[in-house]
C-alpha cells in the first residue's frame, strides 16, 4: 500500500517488545503484595492528605506557548523544505511571520509570565 | 547483486522466494519478510541497548576516577545481563490508588516512542528504513508520544512526587521542544527536504555543522533537555523529588523508562550525527558496502552520546527556574533569530560559490551567537546591579 | 478502493459524537473535549476532498493546516477562560456558571 | 473487501467508539486520553488518505500540545481528583436526539449527493505534497494572506489567554 504500513510495523513491534518484556517480569517475579508494599512511597512517611497539590498556572502558560510555536512550526516546515526554490519574497514572508509569533513571546515575558515564581 | 553489497535485499529476497515457493501469497509474504526485518532491527536495538548499560557504567566511572564494573566476566561485561535478571526476577508492585491501566500503558509507551524513531534513520545507502518524506517531523511525532507517557506514568502513580517530578519533566520538555523544533528547520532548509536520507545526501563534501554549528549546539542542548539528563534533570532531584515521575515503578517496568532514556540518549547522538554529521558518510567509505556504513553510523551516534554522556558526569544540576527563564528568553529567540539569519542568506547566496557561501554561513552563525552572548552579559548584568543584595534577582538571571 | 462516502459518514459520525459531548457535558473542559472532535471532523473531510478531487491542488490541505491554527487559538483562548473563571467563582461546572444571566 | 477497507473500517470504528469514552468518561483525565487515542486514529485514516504530512502534524499538534493542555488545565481546575456529581445534563436524551438527527441529517443528505461514492485518482509519480504545500502556502497568487493571518491569529490566542487568565494585578 504505502510506507506507512512499515511504520506500523514498526509501532506494532515497539509495543510488542515492551510488553514482553514486562510480561516476562510478571512471570517470573514473586507477587506477594501486602498493604503497606502497596502503599504510596513518600521516604517511609504516611502519606496525608490528597495527592491533588495546587498547581503552578505557569505550567499552563508554557504548554500555550509551546502549542503556538507547535502550530507555527506546521506552516513554516513546509516553508523551509521550498525555500530553495522560491525567491526572496517568501524568505520576507517567513521573516515576517516568525517576527509577529516573537512580538507575543516578548508580550508574555514583559507580563512575566514565563517566570518560575 | 551481491550479499556484501546489499545484504538486506538478498536476504529478503531470499527468504520471499522461499515464502512464496510454499505458496503464501506474494503480499502477505512481502508484509512478513518486512515485519522479520523490522524485529531483527529492534531486537538488534535491544541487544545494544544492555551494553549501553554497561558502557554509561564503565564512563562515568571513569569520569570519576573509578573502575566501574569489573566482577563478572571481561571488563565486568556479563553486569548488564546479571542486572537484566535481576529487574525480571523483582515484584513487580502496583500502588494501591493507581490507575492500573494508564499505569501500566505508560512504560510501554516510553519504550516504543524511542524504538519507532528508528524507523526513520537510515543507517546505510542501500538501508534506508521507511523512506518518509516527513522524517523529521516524524522524530518530533514520537517525541510527543514519549512526553505524554511521562504525563501518564506521573499521573496515574497516584503519589505526590511523581506527581510534581512528571509534570515539572513535562513544562521542562515543551520548553526545549520550540529550540529544537526550530533546530530541525536549519538542515531542511539547507537540504531542501524533510526526508532524513536526503538530508545525508545533501551533506556530501560539507557537513552542515560547517555550515551551522550554533545550530548544532543548540539542537544538543535541546535534545539533553528533553532526555531530561543532566545538567537539566530537575525531575530526578533526589533531594526534592525522590526519583520523579518513575518514583512508583519496579521490576521491569522501571526497566523499560530506564532502558528507554538510555537508548534515548544514543538515538539523539544518531539523530545528531544525522542532521549535522553526515549520519553515514565518510569520505566515500559507505558506498563499498554497508558492512562499513553501518559501523560508521554507529560509531558516530556513539560519540554523540558520549558527549552527552559528559555533559551528564561534568555538569551541576541547574535550578528549575535558571532552567526555564534561559530557554524562555535565550535559546528560543536565539534559535528564531538563527533561522531567519540563515533563511535569507541561503537565498541571498543562492548563486555564490561553494566557497563563498559556506564561509558566509559559517561566519553569520558565529556573529549571531557571539552578539547573543554579549546581549545575555549585558542584561544579568543590568540585572544583578538593580537587584544587588537581592536573591530574588538571580531568578531573572540570563544566560 | 475506498469510496469517498466512508470517509464522509465517518466524519459525520465524529461530528455527531462531538456535538452531543458539547451539549451535555456540565464540565467546561469536557465541552471543549467535544469541540475538539468536531473540529477534527471537518478536517477529516476536508483532506478527503482533497484527495477525492484535483490532488494538485492543495486547497484541502491548506484549509485543514488553517483548522489547526484555528482549533489551537481556540483551545488556548477557551481553556484560559475555564482557568479565569474558576479562579474567581471556584468551579467549571458551566450550569453553574449564570453570572450573564442578570 | 480489499485489505485497505479492513483497515478503515477497523480504525474506523476504533476512532469513534474512542470519540464516544471521550464525551461519556466521568474523570477528566481519562475523556483526554480518550481524545488521544481518538486523533490518533484520525491521523491513521489521514496516513489511508496519502497526506503523510497532516497525519505528523495531527500527532505533534495534537497529541503533544493540545492533550498536555487539556491535561494541565484539568490539574489547574480541580479540587480533588474524584468526580462528585453528575457528569451530564439532566436533559441529556435531548442533546443525544440532536446529535443523532445531526447525523441522520448528513447521512441522509449523502446518500443523495451523487459523487459521494467517487473512488480516489492515483497520485501522479514524484508529487510532492509538502512541497506543493510550502510553494502555495506563500505564493501571492495562493494563500500567502492566510499565512501570515495564522501568525497574527495565534498571537492574538497567546497573548489573550495570558491576559485572560493570569491578570495579575
Amino acid at each position: 500500500m504505502n510506507e506507512w504500513l512499515y511504520v506500523a510495523l514498526f509501532v506494532f513491534v515497539g509495543l510488542l517488545i515492551p510488553v514482553g518484556a514486562i510480561a516476562a517480569g510478571f512471570i517470573f517475579g514473586p507477587k506477594k503484595a501486602n498493604p503497606i508494599k502497596k502503599s504510596t512511597y513518600e521516604c517511609g512517611i504516611e502519606p496525608v492528605g490528597e495527592v491533588w497539590v495546587q498547581f503552578k498556572a505557569q505550567y499552563y502558560i508554557f504548554a500555550l506557548v509551546f502549542l503556538v510555536f507547535d502550530v507555527e512550526a506546521v506552516f513554516l516546515f513546509p516553508w523551509a523544505v521550498k525555500l530553495g526554490q522560491l525567491g526572496l519574497y517568501a524568505v520576507v514572508e517567513g521573516i515576517l511571520f516568525i517576527t509577529i509569533l516573537i512580538v507575543g513571546l516578548v508580550y508574555t515575558w514583559r507580563k512575566g509570565m514565563l517566570e518560575w515564581v | 547483486m551481491s550479499f556484501w553489497i546489499n545484504p538486506l535485499k538478498v536476504a529478503a529476497d531470499w527468504l520471499e522466494g522461499l515464502l512464496t515457493g510454499w505458496g503464501l501469497d506474494p503480499t502477505l509474504a512481502h508484509v512478513l519478510v518486512a515485519f522479520l526485518g523490522v524485529m531483527l532491527l529492534i531486537v538488534i536495538l535491544m541487544v545494544i541497548d544492555i551494553f549501553l548499560v554497561w558502557i554509561e557504567r564503565k564512563t562515568v566511572a571513569r569520569f570519576q576516577d573509578r573502575l566501574g564494573p569489573n566482577r563478572l566476566g571481561p571488563f565486568g561485561l556479563i553486569q548488564p545481563f546479571a542486572d537484566i535478571i535481576k529487574l525480571i526476577i523483582k515484584e513487580d508492585t502496583t500502588p494501591g490508588g493507581a490507575d492500573k491501566v494508564v499505569y501500566n500503558l505508560a512504560p510501554i509507551l516510553s519504550m516504543m516512542s524511542v524504538l519507532v524513531v528508528w524507523a526513520v534513520v537510515p543507517l546505510a545507502p542501500v538501508m534506508l528504513g521507511v523512506d518518509l518524506n516527513v522524517g523529521v517531523l516524524f522524530l518530533i511525532a514520537a517525541g510527543a508520544i514519549g512526553t505524554l507517557s511521562i504525563i501518564m506514568a506521573g499521573w496515574s502513580s497516584n503519589n505526590k512526587f511523581a506527581l510534581i517530578g512528571g509534570f515539572r519533566q513535562v513544562a521542562v520538555m515543551v520548553a526545549f521542544e520550540i529550540p529544537m523544533l526550530t533546530m530541525l528547520m536549519i538542515p531542511t532548509i539547507l537540504a531542501g527536504s524533510m526526508n532524513m536520507n536526503d538530508i545525508i545526501q545533501a551533506q556530501g563534501g560539507r557537513w552542515f555543522f560547517l555550515l551551522s554549528p550554533l545550530g548544532a549546539l543548540i539542537f544538543l542542548i535541546a535534545a539533553i533537555a528533553e532526555l531530561g539528563r543532566a545538567p537539566f534533570d530537575l525531575a530526578e532531584g533526589e533531594s526534592e523529588l525522590v526519583a520523579g515521575f518513575n518514583i512508583e515503578y519496579s521490576g521491569m517496568k522501571f526497566g523499560m523508562f530506564y532502558a528507554g532514556e538510555l537508548l534515548h540518549a544514543m538515538t539523539f547522538g544518531g539523530i545528531w550525527a544525522i542532521l549535522f554529521f553526515g549520519g553515514y558518510r565518510f569520505f566515500g567509505l559507505e558506498l563499498v558496502s554497508p558492512f562499513l556504513a553501518i559501523p560508521i553510523f554507529l560509531a558516530k551516534a556513539l560519540i554523540g552520546y558520549w558527549i552527552i554522556m559528559w555533559v551528564k558526569y561534568t555538569m551541576m544540576r541547574i535550578r528549575i527556574d535558571q532552567m526555564l527563564i534561559f530557554n524562555w528568553v535565550f535559546l528560543t529567540p536565539l534559535s528564531f533569530v538563527l533561522l531567519m539569519v540563515t533563511a535569507l542568506l541561503n537565498v541571498l547566496l543562492r548563486d555564490a560559490s561553494t566557497w563563498v557561501y559556506a564561509v558566509s554561513m559559517f561566519a553569520s552563525n558565529l556573529l549571531v551567537g557571539w552578539i547573543a552572548l554579549e546581549v545575555a552579559r549585558s542584561m544579568s548584568k543590568k540585572e544583578r546591579t538593580k537587584g544587588e543584595g537581592n536573591s530574588l534577582s538571580l531568578r531573572r538571571g540570563v544566560g | 478502493m475506498i469510496p469517498l462516502s466512508w470517509y464522509l459518514i465517518l466524519a459525520a459520525g465524529l461530528f455527531s459524537i462531538g456535538l452531543f459531548g458539547v451539549l451535555v457535558r456540565r464540565n467546561a473542559v469536557a465541552i471543549l473535549l467535544g469541540v475538539e472532535l468536531m473540529l477534527n471532523a471537518v478536517n477529516i473531510n476536508l483532506v478527503s476532498f482533497w484527495r477525492y478531487g484535483d490532488v494538485l491542488k492543495m486547497t484541502g490541505q491548506v484549509f485543514a493546516i488553517i483548522v489547526f491554527a484555528v482549533a489551537a487559538a481556540e483551545v488556548a483562548v477557551g481553556l484560559a477562560l475555564v482557568i479565569s473563571v474558576y479562579r474567581s467563582r471556584n468551579t467549571v461546572i458551566a450550569d453553574e456558571l449564570d453570572m450573564m444571566k442578570w | 473487501m480489499s485489505a485497505e477497507q479492513i483497515i478503515f473500517l477497523v480504525v474506523g470504528v476504533f476512532t469513534l467508539l474512542a470519540g464516544l469514552m471521550v464525551v461519556t468518561t466521568r474523570n477528566l483525565i481519562h475523556a483526554a486520553l480518550w481524545l488521544v487515542a481518538t486523533l490518533f486514529g484520525v491521523a491513521v485514516l489521514y496516513t489511508l488518505l496519502n497526506a503523510g504530512f497532516m497525519a505528523v502534524v495531527q500527532v505533534v499538534v495534537y497529541i503533544g500540545a493540545i492533550a498536555i493542555l487539556f491535561i494541565f488545565a484539568v490539574m489547574l481546575t480541580r479540587r480533588d481528583l474524584r468526580d462528585r456529581g453528575p457528569q451530564m445534563n439532566r436533559n441529556w436524551w435531548a442533546g443525544a436526539l440532536i446529535a443523532l438527527l445531526t447525523f441522520a441529517g448528513l447521512f441522509f443528505l449523502l446518500s443523495g449527493w451523487g459523487s459521494a461514492s467517487r473512488v480516489a485518482g492515483v497520485i501522479p509519480s514524484g508529487f510532492d505534497a509538502v512541497g506543493q504545500l510550502g510553494e502555495q502556502l506563500v505564493s501571492p497568487q495562493a494563500y500567502v494572506l492566510p499565512f501570515e493571518v495564522a501568525s497574527v491569529l495565534l498571537v492574538a490566542a497567546m497573548v489573550g489567554a495570558v491576559y485572560t487568565a493570569f491578570n495579575r494585578k
